[in-house]
């Protein structure tokens, strides 16, 4: 395979190192859950996870015991209740004599400035979030800002710049040129704000097929580092025309995730015992993989025009 | 369900739906509000234009969305953007009417706690967090929040200040959004699954109405504080056969959010 | 014709106020000359003109005496030369006992910058610009600004919010769903900046087209106040997909704007003296008109898939 | 044009290009930059990711753009994105290699004006304005310009500084660019119609090469300063048959630029 195409295997084995700053962003949708496997199976340790909302994906890493810390905005299992492997690291009754989850708070917007200012290289990015709440107190990086126009004061948060971006997209091609429809999340910033980017496709197009339509590029081959082919890697969560969520997985995470033997039982069945995305697919089952596929719903053409 | 013939859950979706009949923008929270607002499209508000943080406006969920960032609420959308510009073009720039929030945690003036229970550092139990409730509790228009009565969650002092309300009361309040230039003019009803509150002139809810079924003492049994009760105090109306048929069959078949 | 569908007259009539701050934005793209033609015939006066490139429109509108000030970050005829006109405002030695342009100037990244903060509600948008450069002495807006995570100094631009935006777009459907490929420029930014939105566009379509590619939306209704719909409006510039950029008129005019009785004549002929686009597209010619025509391009479609 | 079966400017256009063969990402400015650049991404890099301020990465234009916003460049190109991001994360983030400038004025440590003639606020001759020049000559990691040498151009002193080049010498320029953490080193080339200038420790540019009949005599009557000539002066090899193919046919048959 040509290009940037490597394994999921070699490419965290490579782009990941112990102690990074690892960001798998997609909200809701897109979820790298293929490649959050690949990093507990590979046991990478001491990692600083970054994610607006940490879902199921990180639960299960951090219960896999990848990470010292975690920059977040919201912490919960969207539509079913909380992340409970998650919470008995936070939680001092539940610690159990662990090492508590190091934690740095912000709000949606704060998150989505963050990565801003890191894809922008700026020290800081305003915004007019915090008046008034207990968040610039739990996390002081929430600092006031003066305008330099009037006495008017607003929020700042400063830039995050992730060692590792890891994306997960409809398709590139095999220098990384992304696109994704659907819901955008802060996949972009994310990229741009990275040190070095992993790119998992569904689909491996060719050039044309980007070239074909630019606008709906996200990310440029330019910031990545590898693309990885996984059909169903973002399984339980979904992807825009190819694959629903999967809830009952969702479902079912609850009760795993309230027992630690559960969960680490869960991690040997579905991670450390199976070598890579494909056999977890096989194991899903093609009944329960083709009961997610949605109808068809064409975003139509349109011409941008040849101009010799 | 109750002799009633429908359940608390059941009125306070109903409720907080019928609210949004004078909504035009609406950004739709995660949970209960996720419910309510589609009920209300379906209703009260076919017109509604639902924004989700995900990065949606304009949805036209075909289903109830799992999620606030569902597919469904993708397809056949007006416009799908980034959070960035959801955030900032949108809420931001002050285009939402309504903020449509869920809380773990009120106190009387309608400040909200989604964070922690217990001390921050060393939490009770950990909540969600913010996610966008605290922008949204400062630039939406008004906002509105549905959540459940209990002696723990409608409490004299919060644990941690998620998202603004009418901080230490109305005047305070008010000098405060103005001089900060905030969007928002704060809370403006509380449906809980017991009844409708509003908030007075000084800042501070009040009960307008009991849900059928519902009695003052089950209200000052679910408070921290002993509340203001309404000088017109009436009965929420009940939810219609239709309204019910929504719920049931269309938008909550598996009574997630409604038993 | 439904919702906010209405003639460029009437838009202009009713949404454009002597005094106003209008940016017609469109960078290269998608240039509001029907717009600025409208603007001029109905001589709407003391405007204060925006846009980062003013190009030829602006020219044109400011030789039709519409605007007392001009805000801007580059100058010129693309390709061409200079925009004689305006300079004949801005030059002292050419001034012939007029009042002079006020001008108000950026960089390109500060313009943007300017929208952005302005679609945002921002009181100031930082970027990594201007250092060591004359441009803040020449414009006392833009100012020093320290991070609040060092001592680090950037740039900071105030926020612009124009009195009326007006974007010329490929489709939109009657209430402003405005859908745009190829250069984007600053319009979405532009549109959410302002007060007021008239957005012009080549064709008007059903709702179910926009909703069919939602990622595709650049502006939503929501902002927009009217909606005109005018064919080859962009013309002598050009639309992608529908027309290319008419080469020979950004060439005739230089000679043209040389001469402000040239160019008033040109204005009489091709302005004052023509009711509308439609009679300026039938003098243009049908023949012209179908030389500018490009070859096809199609983007190809894209699944959203239908969740039921 | 001359005896020597080329013009000038196609000399200065095709030194230009060839100056690109190391380039992977190039930013592309209005005039002589885009024809120089577009020669190269058919010579000596075809692999050059071709970056226009319009908002277009990965540009494959089928003729020569007529502007920097031209539809050519939009058509099969690898992403085209909003302003906003082309400058802040490509340009601003430190991903563009080089920056192709044009310049009205220059001074000897290669500090550029295009913005006006005379005083700002009563100006002898109103030029463009920065237009993204400032931003490219700060963040772009290095700035290659192409202009025609004349003593009205090649100033001791230029009117307005739009974009910062070595400033006062290497020694400020350096500090100043380190402390203020610009992604920058600043200008590293100027090709003119009469020979090819680099820049010395010093921050000075020097004659490294002069073009096919062109004289030293030439040079420092086109130029308001005594010029520094480098030790090992050369002569820019000629343009070949097929550099000239391209120019003269495919890019500029109007000969718009090249004459």
């Amino acid at each position: 395979m040509p290009g940037k195409v490597t394994s999921m295997h070699d490419a965290v084995a490579a782009i990941v190192r112990d102690g990074d700053t690892v960001a798998i962003e997609g909200f809701t949708h897109l979820i790298g859950f293929s490649a959050g496997h690949e990093i507990v199976r590979q046991r990478k340790r001491d990692l600083v996870l970054a994610r607006m909302t940490p879902d199921v994906i990180y639960d299960q890493m951090i219960a896999g015991g990848v990470a010292r810390k975690l920059i977040f905005s919201w912490l919960g299992n969207p539509g079913v209740g909380g992340l409970n492997a998650i919470r008995r690291r936070i939680e001092p009754a539940s610690l159990a004599g662990d090492r508590p989850l190091e934690i740095e708070e912000y709000s949606h917007f704060g998150m989505v400035a963050r990565y801003t200012a890191g894809a922008t290289n700026l020290p800081f990015m305003p915004l007019r979030s915090y008046f008034e709440t207990d968040l610039p107190k739990a996390n002081p990086l929430i600092r006031p800002i003066k305008s330099p126009y009037s006495d008017e004061v607003v929020y700042a948060v400063p830039p995050l710049n992730p060692d590792v971006s890891i994306i997960h997209a409809q398709r590139a091609d095999a220098n990384g040129n992304t696109q994704i429809w659907g819901l955008l999340g802060c996949q972009k910033e994310a990229a741009f704000a990275a040190e070095r980017v992993i790119i998992v496709v569904e689909e491996l197009v060719d050039e044309s097929v980007v070239r074909a339509d630019p606008n709906r590029t996200v990310i440029p081959g330019l910031i990545v580092d590898a693309v990885v082919v996984e059909p169903y890697g973002a399984h339980p969560s979904y992807v825009q025309g190819a694959y629903d969520r999967d809830n009952r997985f969702y479902l079912d995470w609850d009760p795993i995730s309230r027992d630690e033997d559960k969960v680490q039982a869960w991690l040997s069945e579905w991670v450390y015992d199976l070598p890579d995305r494909a056999a977890y697919v096989e194991k899903l089952g093609a009944e329960r993989i083709a009961s997610l596929r949605p109808g068809p719903a064409p975003s139509g053409s349109v011409d941008y025009g040849s101009y010799r | 369900m109750s002799e009633l013939g429908f359940t608390k859950s059941e009125m306070m979706i109903v409720a907080a739906a019928r609210e949004l009949a004078r909504a035009h923008v609406c950004f739709v929270g995660v949970g209960l509000p996720n419910i309510a607002v589609n009920l209300a499209k379906r209703t009260v508000a076919p017109d509604l234009e639902m924004v989700y943080e995900a990065g949606v406006f304009g949805a036209r969920p075909a289903r109830l969305p799992l999620s606030i960032g569902d597919p469904t609420i993708v397809t056949g959308a007006t416009a799908v953007v980034s959070m960035f510009e959801l955030f900032g073009y949108y809420l931001q720039r002050g285009l939402i009417d309504v903020g449509f929030l869920g809380a773990a945690q009120i106190d009387r003036f309608g400040n909200i706690n989604t964070t922690v229970i217990g001390d921050y550092g060393a939490p009770k139990t950990r909540l969600p967090g913010s996610g966008g409730a605290c922008e949204i509790a400062i630039n939406a228009r008004e906002v509105f929040v549905i959540m459940r009565q209990s002696a723990r969650s409608f409490v004299r002092e919060i644990d941690f200040r998620t998202s603004p309300g009418n901080l230490g009361g109305a005047e305070q309040s008010e000098a405060i959004r103005r001089a900060g230039g905030w969007n928002g003019r704060g809370p403006s009803v509380v449906v809980t699954d017991l009844g409708v509150w509003r908030f007075d002139e000084t800042g501070e809810m009040y009960l307008e109405s009991l849900h059928p079924g519902a009695t003052l003492d089950e209200v000052r049994a679910t408070i921290a504080w002993e509340p203001k009760i309404g000088a017109h105090l009436g009965t929420t109306p009940a939810p219609t056969a239709e309204e019910l048929r929504l719920v049931r069959e269309e938008l909550d078949p598996d009574g997630v959010y409604a038993r």
